[in-house]
């Protein structure tokens, strides 16, 4: 009963942790890149300052938009949402781990995705026609490298729920191995893809020739917009909690043990803001590629996960 | 003596219509001579007639269906003769319904023959009858029919005669001379102590002559131009019942050296030599029918494939492939005059039944003009291609499941054959029927014949479908003796 | 007595094929009342399917199969007459397969002809070219019912004779022949409905798919029970029969409705729809519903399977030595590449076809669907709506089916909710709501489209400029540069066409202008045939004897 | 006894022989000639079985051969020659030696076929068996490497011969063969006449070349 309340506490916490932070991340990331190339930057809540500006602003809606137009938001917000409360942050054990399967969270992100690109079109204009078929390029591959990383996961882990993934590489048994260099750098790439960041995407750009995620919402104000970019915000913030949970999982806390949660919250705390200054030191320190460049970035990134699965089963050979 | 009379009363028909009448008439003659004939033909089943003449189980059911399958060709004869009276003269005609007469009498002569000559004479004048029958329009490519015909039909004709004397002699040391060394009843009874290389002889000599009636890949040279310049009427004839006579023939010798092989008379097994001929035709014919722009021509290659299928299923052996290519036989003789009475309603459709007038290119978009007609004709496609609910599902489905677990090495090229062949004439299916038809096509009205032709499909479903046990487990035990 | 002269026909009802019949007749309704109800054929065809699922013994069976391939084969012709021969020509071809693989002993070799005959059929690579070509030409009904139906009977035959007929013999390669044959299937499908730009054949390309991963949780299965794990063999028949549900259920709504779209616009062709949204919302609404299962997004009907089969493969890819482990990857890394295509293709379904702008003046004027078709459609997305929030419901019901096929099984309960999902995604949306209606400013004002800053469209275009939005085909184009010019064959044909069908054509042709050779002869040659025939024979025997 | 085979014997090999050079002659007139001592020695075959069988129906046959193939056919035979003026020699389809070679093949073939057969099973010798056997597929060889309708039937009587030469060696062979055969040649001829003046009416020769423009234009 204790352990049940106390992991209704952790998901509660963890939920609003999360919905709270996720502005708070991105801001921290473009500030630290502005910082690093020299500039002032905004400030860091000036996520915030920028989603309360949406809110208050009125929502136009082309003429020519379906009535399906108000809809896509909504789908992407809510996808990436329930994404974010499955995907454990600071502790493991929350109430939503069982569902919270990593095929799942898959499906979830291509539904967000697949909201978005319907978004791209509802309009039918061209930007938004080529950022849409961009986006789907990606995807393709994108969603290929997951897979593979995530079969090296579930056969190191015996679970295929990212709770499980994490609590099992936690406890250190696994150690560490090649295989997982090769999943960690694979699932880095199709990171940096799905959240849009430099080499497949630039968040800041405003050329709409180049732009993937930007091009797609060009039509898009008010509430909608606040939705997308909410949900882009979150979006990050599900990722990094992801890589954190499978690859930086130690110290985190027991949603069944209340001690342990003061240093699970400080470290997590931590782990975001690394992960936010190696994404910031990554990005200013490479260029956005070509689009057809990024299906074969992609395509090295599944060949890693390949890899990994490899090496796996080679190091299970000679250890057994 | 009942049995001779459906024997005899064409025979001596034939000469009274040769010599009188106007085409009319004669049409009217035939229909009513065979009429008769095919109630003979029924009577016949309660007095089955003794010494050279005594037909058997066999000979009489497949008699009724040559009574049966006449009297329908001759029914659609009367309007094809209104239709085409003018292109020949008042002596051809006469001549031709006298062939038609000679023809129907001999093969019913084969049919229910017990004597080896007997059979062989009645195929002779058969194959006499034919090829004046098919000379008869008398076009260049006619005669030149005819002339094929007659010359590899000789040429079968004598190598089966050397294949009976053969037959004779080898049942010279259990039969000794005279006429008991030629009926088959004693033959069969005898098999056994007949002299087994002799007979082994004789059976490639009969395979080859009457082979060449049943048109067998690489005997098969007369057939598709016979059927392609002949009138139509007779050319059902041909197809339907000289073929049936030639490979109840070809089963009764099979029987022969079969029996003699399986009591260790010195024979060889007689299903490799069928085997090799059925699957060449079906091969063969599965690779012809695509390029044929003669709607005849092509139902001819087919009829050599329907030969073909019967030859592998006598050559596959056992009681259950005999019994398929039996029923086989049946089917495609009911499908195929049933077909070619279609046809000539067809081709009368768009104006002229005259041979030249069958091309597919000239019949298509049928539906256009006659629904009915298309139907009865496509109908009759359908059921040749051996897809339910076509009576031919089941023949060739007994006939391919037997040849698996008898003959396995010969299931593939059977199989490749016969999908092929059902690919072809489905081919020609679609544009036939639903194509666009030629310019100035007019509705036409529905014929008579039509009723015909779906009577004979709804018997053919039947038979094949809804075969009571009795009459299926009669003819099993028939087949079996014949194995 | 009906059927093969002295044995007759016997039929036989087991559990599966009772579930390959109830999944029959939700679309079978559909169908007929998409404006089927009429047509003779049509019934016959279900007949068939009927009398397949039904039949107990070879002949019926084969009979059954023969039947549904001869009345479908009469409707495509009716439809398009192109396609119909090739299509026949399967039927035919999986019938030469199927009757020698029922009488042969039981063993690989019966299995192969088994595979070819029911994959043919079913559209599993190699021989999966003519569906796309196939499916689309008769009326939406038929179409509906082929892709729902007809290639579930064929999955049902290779079921019933690769687990219960030829089950005891079976060996794990086996297995892995069907997962390659899906996995090929799976990626050339889902890429070429990436592609097409027909919404029909588009449609006939997912099924080749859908055919794809249903092959892949059977040889999964069929491998697993080979290799004496019946929980692995469980959980891959789960994914292939809850596939087959799903599957049965959306194909048929989708097919129905881009029917009646055809009826509506005049075209199915998306590069001249666009905006359908707006005229049949209705028609939309459905549709939608169906991309959604076809593209396999959670809470649609067809992610519960693909989940399944995700896990299915994961856990196969721990059994067997390191080549199974490599094929078991890369399969992996296949069906993620498809399952993202399938996403693109429905989005792209969907985003062309009823969102955006429409593209001709009949798409302009398109109005919603007939009531007749529009029943059917509710009544397969009624049926939908179970299957996708509470598969685990289905799950139960199939266990005597799984038990059947693999003995001894004990399926697991499925792993993943939608019902949680729902209930989670319940509560951001009430979180969501109330930040929106608490502090955000309401309503919505209807203003000109941005478009990217360029000009308005002059008046006599009230939909602009068609020109100016995205077509399908240049929505496909990236995807056709990276991954279409590697997998497709020259000129974006589909390999099974380029590589299997197009060169047996030729060695037909080449053996039809032999056999031509042959007929042309003179009497003379015609007569040394005979000759020839009668000498060699002679020979044989001469030598036989001799010798 | 031993007289009756030995003559039957020498007959049977005379008739082989004559088969034999039938393929060697390029002139119809020798064709036809050669066929007509093969008729006659086959009409004194069967008078002599007849007499060494004592048999009434084989000199009945052996009547028929000598009134008929004889003198009717050779005679009519010529007339169609003179007539139509076909004293030249005819087209071969291969060259002579060649048919010659095949000629002798066919009777190896024939003897080889026979051979198996055990010596005292049957009353007719296998040599007599081999002979007509000969005969009849030389007949048919003649038929293939003739050009020549004239040639082609003469082939063909030559294969008829055969046959009849094997049915006299039948032993106790009811009258119905002897008949058929008869009625073969007959009405074989009757068409055949018809035949040739069918085709006389449409082509200028008998050559089937005429035909075989017919089927070279294909349909």
């Amino acid at each position: 009963m204790l352990g049940f309340f106390l992991a209704l506490l952790a998901t509660l916490l963890h939920a609003a942790l999360t919905f709270a932070a996720a502005p708070f991340l991105m801001g921290v990331v473009t500030t630290f890149r502005a910082r690093i190339l020299g500039r002032r930057g905004p400030p860091f809540l000036q996520s915030y300052r920028h989603l309360y500006r949406l809110l208050r602003k009125t929502t136009l809606v082309p003429e020519t938009a379906t009535p399906l137009f108000g809809i896509w938001p909504v789908v992407c917000l809510l996808a990436l949402g329930v994404a974010a409360l499955l995907v454990p942050g600071f502790c493991t054990g929350m109430l939503t781990a069982p569902a919270g399967d990593f095929i799942t969270l898959i499906g979830l992100l291509g539904l967000a995705r697949a909201a978005l690109v319907l978004a791209g079109l509802e309009t039918g204009f061209g930007f938004g026609g080529a950022g849409a078929q961009r986006e789907m390029l990606f995807g393709v591959f994108a969603e290929a490298a997951l897979l593979v990383v995530l079969l090296s996961f579930v056969l190191l882990a015996h679970s295929a729920t990212v709770n499980g993934i994490s609590v099992a590489f936690s406890t250190g048994q696994i150690g560490i191995s090649v295989s997982l260099g090769f999943a960690l750098a694979a699932l880095l790439a199709v990171a940096l893809t799905e959240t849009g960041r430099i080499p497949a995407d630039n968040p800041s750009g405003h050329l709409e020739l180049a732009m993937v995620h930007e091009a797609m919402i060009l039509e898009y104000s008010g509430r909608y917009l606040l939705m997308f970019d909410y949900a882009a915000m979150l979006r990050l913030l599900v990722w990094m909690n992801l890589i954190g949970a499978v690859f930086l999982p130690f110290g985190m806390a027991r949603a069944d043990d209340l001690l342990t949660w003061p240093l699970g919250l400080a470290l997590w705390l931590a782990k975001l803001a690394l992960m936010a200054v190696c994404l910031a030191v990554f990005e200013i320190s490479s260029a956005k590629m070509r689009v057809f460049r990024v299906p074969e970035f992609l395509g090295v990134a599944m060949l890693l996960g390949m890899l990994a699965s490899v090496f796996l089963f080679v190091a299970a050979r000679i250890g057994g | 003596m009942i049995i001779l009379l459906p024997i005899l009363l064409p025979l001596l028909a034939a000469l009274p219509l040769g010599l009188l009448g106007s085409p009319r008439q004669g049409a009217i003659a035939n229909a009513g001579l065979t009429a008769l004939v095919f109630g003979l033909t029924l009577l016949v089943f309660w007095a089955p007639g003794a010494g050279l003449v005594r037909a058997d189980r066999l000979g009489l059911i497949f008699g009724a269906l040559t009574g049966f399958v006449g009297l329908t060709t001759a029914l659609a004869n009367i309007a094809y003769v209104r239709g085409a009276a003018p292109r020949l003269s008042v002596r051809r005609w006469r001549v031709y319904h006298a062939m038609c007469q000679v023809v129907l009498g001999s093969v019913l002569l084969g049919l229910y023959a017990d004597n080896i000559g007997l059979l062989w004479a009645a195929l002779e004048g058969a194959t006499i009858a034919a090829t004046l029958g098919v000379s008869l329009p008398r076009t260049p490519s006619a005669l030149e029919a005819g002339w094929k015909y007659f010359i590899l039909g000789g040429v079968g004709i004598g190598l089966a005669l050397f294949g009976t004397m053969l037959v004779y002699l080898a049942a010279q040391p259990a039969l000794g001379p005279g006429f008991g060394a030629m009926s088959f009843s004693a033959l069969s009874a005898h098999a056994a102590h007949m002299d087994g290389t002799l007979l082994t002889l004789a059976f490639v000599f009969i395979l080859f002559g009457y082979g060449t009636k049943a048109a067998l890949v690489p005997l098969h040279g007369w057939l598709p131009d016979a059927y392609a310049e002949g009138p139509v009427p007779l050319t059902t004839m041909l197809s339907g019942l000289i073929l049936n006579v030639a490979l109840i023939a070809i089963l009764r010798f099979r029987h022969l050296l079969q029996a003699n092989f399986t009591a260790g008379g010195g024979a060889m097994a007689p299903g490799p030599f069928l085997l090799t001929l059925g699957l060449a035709s079906i091969l063969l014919t599965a690779f012809s029918l695509t390029r044929r722009r003669d709607a005849r021509r092509f139902f001819g290659f087919s009829s050599i494939e329907q030969s073909g299928i019967t030859a592998v299923a006598f050559g596959v052996g056992g009681a259950w492939a005999i019994f398929g290519g039996l029923l086989h036989m049946v089917l495609q003789t009911l499908i195929k005059s049933a077909l070619f009475q279609g046809l000539i309603r067809a081709a009368e459709l768009r104006g002229s039944t005259a041979p030249g007038h069958y091309g597919f290119s000239h019949l298509r978009g049928l539906f256009h003009a006659n629904k009915y007609v298309a139907w009865g004709l496509g109908g009759c496609m359908f059921a040749l291609t051996g897809l339910p609910p076509s009576g031919l599902f089941v023949s060739e489905f007994i006939i391919v499941s037997q040849t698996i677990q008898r003959a396995p090495w010969a299931s593939l090229p059977l199989g490749l054959g016969l999908m092929l062949c059902a690919i072809a004439i489905l081919r020609q299916f679609g544009p036939l029927l639903f194509g666009p038809a030629p310019p100035r096509t007019k509705p036409g009205a529905t014929p008579m014949v039509t009723h015909l032709v779906a009577l004979h499909l709804a018997i053919m479903v039947a038979i094949a479908f809804f075969m009571p046990p009795v009459v299926a487990h009669m003819l099993l035990g028939l087949t079996g003796r014949l194995q | 007595m009906v059927g093969l002269p002295g044995q007759g026909m016997h039929l036989r009802l087991d559990a599966l094929s009772a579930l390959f019949l109830i999944i029959l007749l939700p679309q079978t309704i559909a169908a007929a009342l998409s404006g089927m109800r009429g047509s003779l054929t049509f019934w016959v065809f279900v007949a068939g399917m009927v009398v397949a699922l039904l039949g107990a013994d070879a002949f019926t069976l084969i009979f059954g199969f023969e039947l549904m391939s001869a009345a479908s084969w009469l409707l495509v012709l009716r439809g398009d007459a192109k396609p119909a021969s090739l299509y026949a020509g399967i039927a035919v071809f999986s019938a030469a397969c199927l009757i020698p693989a029922l009488f042969l002993p039981a063993g690989a070799l019966a299995f192969m002809l088994i595979l070819l005959g029911t994959g043919a059929k079913a559209g599993l690579a190699p021989l999966h070219s003519w569906l796309p070509r196939a499916h689309p030409a008769p009326p939406a009904g038929v179409s509906a019912l082929m892709s729902g139906g007809m290639i579930k009977v064929a999955l049902y035959v290779l079921i019933r004779y690769g687990f219960i007929v030829l089950g005891a013999k079976a060996a794990p390669w086996w297995g892995m022949v069907l997962i390659v044959a899906g996995a090929a299937s799976v990626l050339i499908g889902s890429l070429r409905a990436m592609l097409e730009t027909e919404l029909k054949t588009l449609l006939a390309c997912s099924t080749v798919e859908h055919a794809g991963l249903i092959a892949v949780g059977l040889g999964v299965a069929l491998r697993a029970k080979a290799m004496g794990d019946p929980a692995l063999a469980a959980l891959g028949l789960q994914a292939a029969l809850l596939c087959v549900v799903a599957h049965a259920l959306f194909k048929p709504l989708l097919f129905i409705g881009a029917g009646e779209v055809k009826h509506a616009t005049g075209t199915s062709g998306l590069n001249w729809l666009g905006g359908l949204l707006r005229g049949m919302p209705r028609l939309s609404g459905l549709m939608l519903l169906g991309a959604v299962g076809m593209a396999a997004l959670p809470l649609g009907p067809g992610f519960a399977p693909e989940f399944l089969l995700l896990h299915a493969v994961i856990a196969a890819a721990a059994t067997g030595g390191i080549l199974a482990h490599l094929a078991f990857t890369a399969l992996l890394a296949v069906l993620g590449v498809s399952a993202a295509l399938a996403l693109g293709a429905a989005v792209r379904l969907v985003g062309i076809g009823f969102l955006g702008r429409p593209r001709t003046l009949q798409a302009a004027a398109a109005e919603d669907a007939r009531p007749g078709p529009l029943a059917g459609m509710a009544l397969l997305a009624g049926l939908c709506v179970p299957v996708a929030l509470w598969p685990g419901l289905v799950l139960w019901g199939m266990n005597p089916v799984i038990r059947l096929l693999v003995p001894g099984a004990s399926p697991a309960p499925l792993a993943y909710a939608p019902l949680i999902l729902v209930l989670l995604g319940g509560l951001v949306a009430l979180a969501a709501g109330f930040v929106l209606h608490r502090f955000g400013v309401r309503g919505t004002r209807e203003v000109p489209a941005w478009m990217g800053g360029f000009g308005r469209p002059p008046a006599w275009l009230p939909f602009g400029d068609p020109m100016t939005q995205p077509s399908a085909s240049g929505f496909a184009a990236p995807v056709a540069r990276a991954i279409g010019a590697g997998l497709l064959a020259p000129g974006g044909m589909d390999p099974g066409q380029a590589w299997v069908l197009a060169p047996l054509q030729r060695l037909y042709l080449r053996i039809v202008r032999l056999a031509e050779r042959i007929r042309r002869a003179t009497i003379r040659e015609r007569l040394a045939f005979v000759f020839m025939g009668l000498v060699l024979a002679l020979l044989v025997l001469g030598l036989g004897e001799g010798g | 006894m031993n007289l009756t085979f030995s003559l039957a014997h020498l007959m049977g090999g005379i008739i082989l022989l004559c088969a034999f050079s039938m393929l060697s002659q390029r002139r119809l007139a020798a064709m036809i000639t050669l066929y007509q001592m093969q008729a006659l020695l086959l009409s004194a075959a069967a008078f002599w079985q007849g007499y060494a069988q004592g048999e009434v129906s084989l000199y009945l046959t052996g009547l028929i051969t000598l009134g008929i193939k004889g003198l009717a056919l050779p005679f009519a035979l010529r007339q169609i020659v003179l007539r139509f003026n076909m004293i030249r020699a005819v087209e071969t389809a291969m060259p002579l030696i060649l048919s010659m070679i095949l000629g002798l093949a066919l009777i190896g073939i024939a003897v080889l076929v026979v051979l198996p057969i055990a010596p005292g099973a049957i009353s007719l010798t296998r040599e007599d068996l081999a002979m007509s056997l000969s005969v009849v597929l030389l007949g048919l060889l003649v038929m293939i490497v003739r050009r020549s309708a004239l040639a082609q039937i003469i082939g063909f009587l030559c294969t008829e011969n055969g046959l009849v030469l094997a049915a006299i060696g039948m032993p106790g062979m009811p009258f119905v063969a002897e008949f058929s055969v008869a009625l073969l040649v007959l009405l074989a001829f009757l068409v055949v006449g018809v035949f040739l003046f069918r085709i006389r009416e449409h082509f200028d020769t008998l050559d089937l070349t005429g035909i075989e423009e017919i089927e070279r234009r294909g349909r």
